[in-house]
């Protein structure tokens, strides 16, 4: 039989979406509660590593010659990159120039450009987390000596 | 139906977690429930229609409360043969034959023995669950069932099928 | 005061354990507890007496902080131990599937 | 606090030591993992929320990826009397441990005591981050505005490293 | 008040459950002892904390960590005991009856 | 009350030393195991106690998100033990 038991297999159905929404919801809380883009992003890879250890490998079908995740995770760090350097763009000198409206102290949408930092931040060590696991876990049999 | 059953479940628990209605919270959290049950409406359970019918919910409360002074006389019970000095345990591993046939059913079901006096569920293989019990109460198979599984699989029946 | 020897020490049995130990895994977590030793120190030096968390509540803004700079240098530090520790384990690992051992000095008297 | 802190750290140690010199490879690592989630009962007292959460989650990382690695091992460390270049060796750390024992000795009188802010830098930060960034968590202002280019650095260190992984990992050994 | 009360009760059911790791003789009655009533002391610890804040953010955080908990750590343990069976631990010398012995073959 | 809370906190830092007792004596695998799923449930206690005690909100977020990943944890180790590789 693939994976574990049916309790383990049931309990996951259910509590997979909540870790996912979980791991949202501490990236962008990000300046307001501690947390922010590292700890959300581990945390939503927590729930892909969670469905693979109680259902197995098979059921996501992923494709041992490229499973996608590296695409994402250079992308989002192109992303963090050209926000930093969009100071230069608005005619300034300065890298990781705040040039957004700061808003009120405490309020969900304020600090700027700090929350869009955290978000890409946090897609960019989910999909990098996720790699090194499949890399080390799954893809280990591909190793011919 | 079933994306729209995982939105609103999503919704609802975003909202306890942030707990204040404004109007930038609820774009934000619908936009993340959106990602959420586009992700993840493969994996949940498949028969959703279930949760519309209002009188599951009444046993469901009942249940709670019978849950709930199980579980208090489970720890008093764990309690008193931890310290008592001469350690009255007789462990041994029973089996169970239960009625109850969707799997979600029997997910409760092995959950709330779980907390239960001295009992632990080890494995499920076919209709019959395996048991560990810290102290063999009786050595026929219908007396200890109706022990074990007796208090809570009524209403699990009426709960869930 | 006791509390800085004690960090001290920490280091000293991780650095103790990194000298003396011939396999490849435990060298891994002798490395990993040189760390922890490393991000407690920061954190102590950091601490202030009454202070609470560096978060800002604006209902009264007038607090003693905890100084958050050496925080911020921890955390940079935290991710890069977790990318350090990924890559030994792929080397590790790659090392066990070429010569099946742990042991280093096996693995240099093999050579070839 | 100054008390509770002591305990965790000889907790700490406790658990250091049985890891290096247990036997099998698996106690090693369930003790390292409690090492780390000692530290981070250090860091909930003293009052550092964002370094918690963040060594959490790098702890059971960390102990998913060795257990991946011990499980296809053979788990014992065989065992066998320590030679001549390991007396050496066992030599050598104890004159070392001692002689930085007496440095850190020294080097910690000159500390200022416990709890009061030895570090000199803490006021600028305070004032001005909540009026530059506008972000109530001070450490997020710190990471993403006055030292951005740490967090760059470290993104493309991630990079880097999921790159060297894959690289080592794919390349077909050859006979 | 009525917190604190509830507080103290959790830290009680603690204390038996981590007697119960010291006395208790082979692995499988531990891990009873020690996931019913460590379980039971932690939500009960949770629930003195909503009763502490009242119904605000920081009471419905706590209010939500409480079925998280449980379910959590019951299928933990329950995976970990079959886990303990299936790596071929004994049980101990004073059970009296093994059923699951003839249904794995 | 902060006096009684600080008691009360002394307490549950002993108890999780016993857990670290049954992690160095434990003869077998499984016992080292029930010793660090304990002390992950502990712990939860300790974050209850200290967000009553300094009257914030977010130290519950800390206790939310390591029930979620001890969870994950124990559920790596029990499966290491029952034999299977981790994708299977």
């Amino acid at each position: 039989m693939k994976g574990m038991t049916v309790i383990v297999k049931k309990t996951t159905q259910l509590i997979a979406g909540m870790v996912f929404l979980y791991g949202m919801y501490v990236i962008v809380h990000g300046h307001l509660t501690p947390g922010g883009g590292f700890a959300g992003g581990v945390i939503m890879a927590g729930s892909f590593i969670l469905l693979i250890l109680a259902f197995g490998s098979d059921f996501m079908h992923l494709t041992k010659e490229e499973s996608g995740t590296t695409m994402y995770e250079n992308l989002a760090t192109l992303v963090v990159i050209f926000l930093a350097a969009s100071g230069l763009l608005l005619g300034t000198r300065i890298f990781f120039l705040n040039w957004f409206p700061k808003g009120t102290l405490g309020q969900l949408v304020s600090a700027g450009m700090l929350p869009l930092y955290n978000v890409f931040v946090g897609i960019e060590v989910a999909s990098s987390i996720l790699t090194i696991f499949l890399a080390l876990v799954i893809f280990k049999e591909e190793i011919s000596e | 139906m079933r994306y729209v059953t995982v939105f609103i479940l999503s919704l609802i628990f975003w909202l306890l977690l942030t707990f204040r209605i404004t109007l930038p919270n609820l774009i934000v959290g619908s936009v993340a429930s959106i990602i959420c049950s586009a992700v993840f409406t493969r994996f949940f359970i498949k028969n959703v229609y279930k949760l519309l019918q209002p009188h599951r919910y009444y046993w469901f409360i009942i249940y709670l409360f019978v849950f709930i002074w199980e579980c208090i006389k489970a720890n008093i019970d764990v309690a008193y043969r931890v310290l008592h000095p001469a350690m009255p345990i007789r462990p041994g591993i029973v089996k169970v034959r239960t009625t109850l046939k969707s799997d979600l059913a029997r997910t409760l079901l092995a959950n709330s023995i779980t907390m239960t006096p001295g009992t632990i569920t080890i494995d499920i293989i076919g209709d019959y669950l395996y048991i560990h019990w810290i102290y063999v109460r009786s050595e026929d198979p219908e007396i200890y069932t109706r022990m074990i599984t007796g208090a809570f699989e009524k209403y699990i029946k009426k709960i869930i099928e | 005061m006791i509390v800085y020897l004690l960090c001290f020490i920490l280091f000293l049995v991780g650095l103790y354990g990194l000298i003396t130990s011939r396999n490849l895994v435990k060298i891994a977590i002798s490395m990993s507890i040189m760390e922890f030793s490393t991000f407690l120190f920061f954190a102590l030096v950091g601490y202030v007496n009454g202070g609470i968390a560096p978060i800002v509540d604006p209902a009264d803004p007038v607090k003693i902080y905890v100084d958050p700079l050496p925080q911020a240098l921890v955390l940079t530090a935290i991710v890069i131990g977790l990318a350090t520790t990924a890559m030994m384990m792929a080397v590790i690992i790659r090392l066990y599937r070429k010569y099946g051992t742990f042991d280093i000095r096996e693995i240099k008297s093999l050579r070839g | 606090m100054e008390i509770a802190i002591s305990i965790i750290t000889v907790l700490m140690i406790i658990g250091a030591l049985y890891a290096i010199h247990a036997r099998d490879l698996l106690s090693a690592v369930i003790a390292c993992g409690i090492v780390g989630y000692g530290l981070v009962i250090c860091f909930l007292l003293l009052k550092a929320p964002d370094l918690a959460i963040v060594q959490i989650v790098v702890e059971t990382i960390t102990l998913i990826i060795m257990v991946a690695v011990v499980l296809d091992s053979s788990r014992e460390e065989k065992f066998s009397k320590p030679d001549g270049q390991g007396y050496i060796s066992i030599i050598t750390s104890i004159l070392l441990i001692v002689v930085l024992f007496y440095f850190f000795k020294l080097s910690v009188e000159t500390l200022d005591a416990f709890g009061s802010g030895s570090l000199r830098m803490a006021a600028p930060y305070i004032e001005g981050a909540t009026d530059k960034t506008g972000s109530a968590n001070l450490v997020t202002g710190v990471v993403f505005d006055f030292r951005g280019y740490d967090t760059m650095g470290e993104a493309t260190v991630l990079v880097t490293a999921v790159l060297g992984v894959l690289t080592i990992l794919r390349i077909k050994g050859k006979k | 008040m009525l917190s604190l009360i509830f507080i103290t009760t959790g830290i009680i059911f603690n204390l038996l459950g981590c007697i119960g790791i010291i006395r208790l003789p082979d692995t499988y009655n531990r891990l009873q002892a020690a996931t019913k009533c460590v379980t039971l002391g932690c939500c009960s610890i949770l629930f003195g904390v909503v009763l502490h804040f009242g119904l605000n953010d920081a009471g419905a955080k706590a209010l939500v960590a409480i079925p998280i908990l449980f379910f959590g750590s019951t299928v933990a343990a329950h995976a970990l005991i079959r886990g303990t069976y299936h790596f071929g631990i004994k049980l101990g010398k004073k059970s009296v009856k093994d059923d699951y012995k003839e249904a794995i073959k | 009350m902060t006096e009684y809370l600080d008691i009360l906190l002394y307490i549950q830092i002993g108890l999780s030393s016993i857990c670290l007792f049954r992690i160095i004596r434990g003869p077998t695998i499984p016992d080292r195991m029930v010793g660090i799923d304990i002390f992950g449930i502990l712990v939860v206690g300790i974050c209850a106690i200290i967000s009553v005690q300094t009257e914030k909100s977010f130290i519950l977020d800390i206790g939310i998100a390591w029930i979620i990943l001890s969870f994950i944890g124990t559920l790596t180790l029990a499966k290491y033990l029952s034999g299977k590789k981790l994708n299977e």
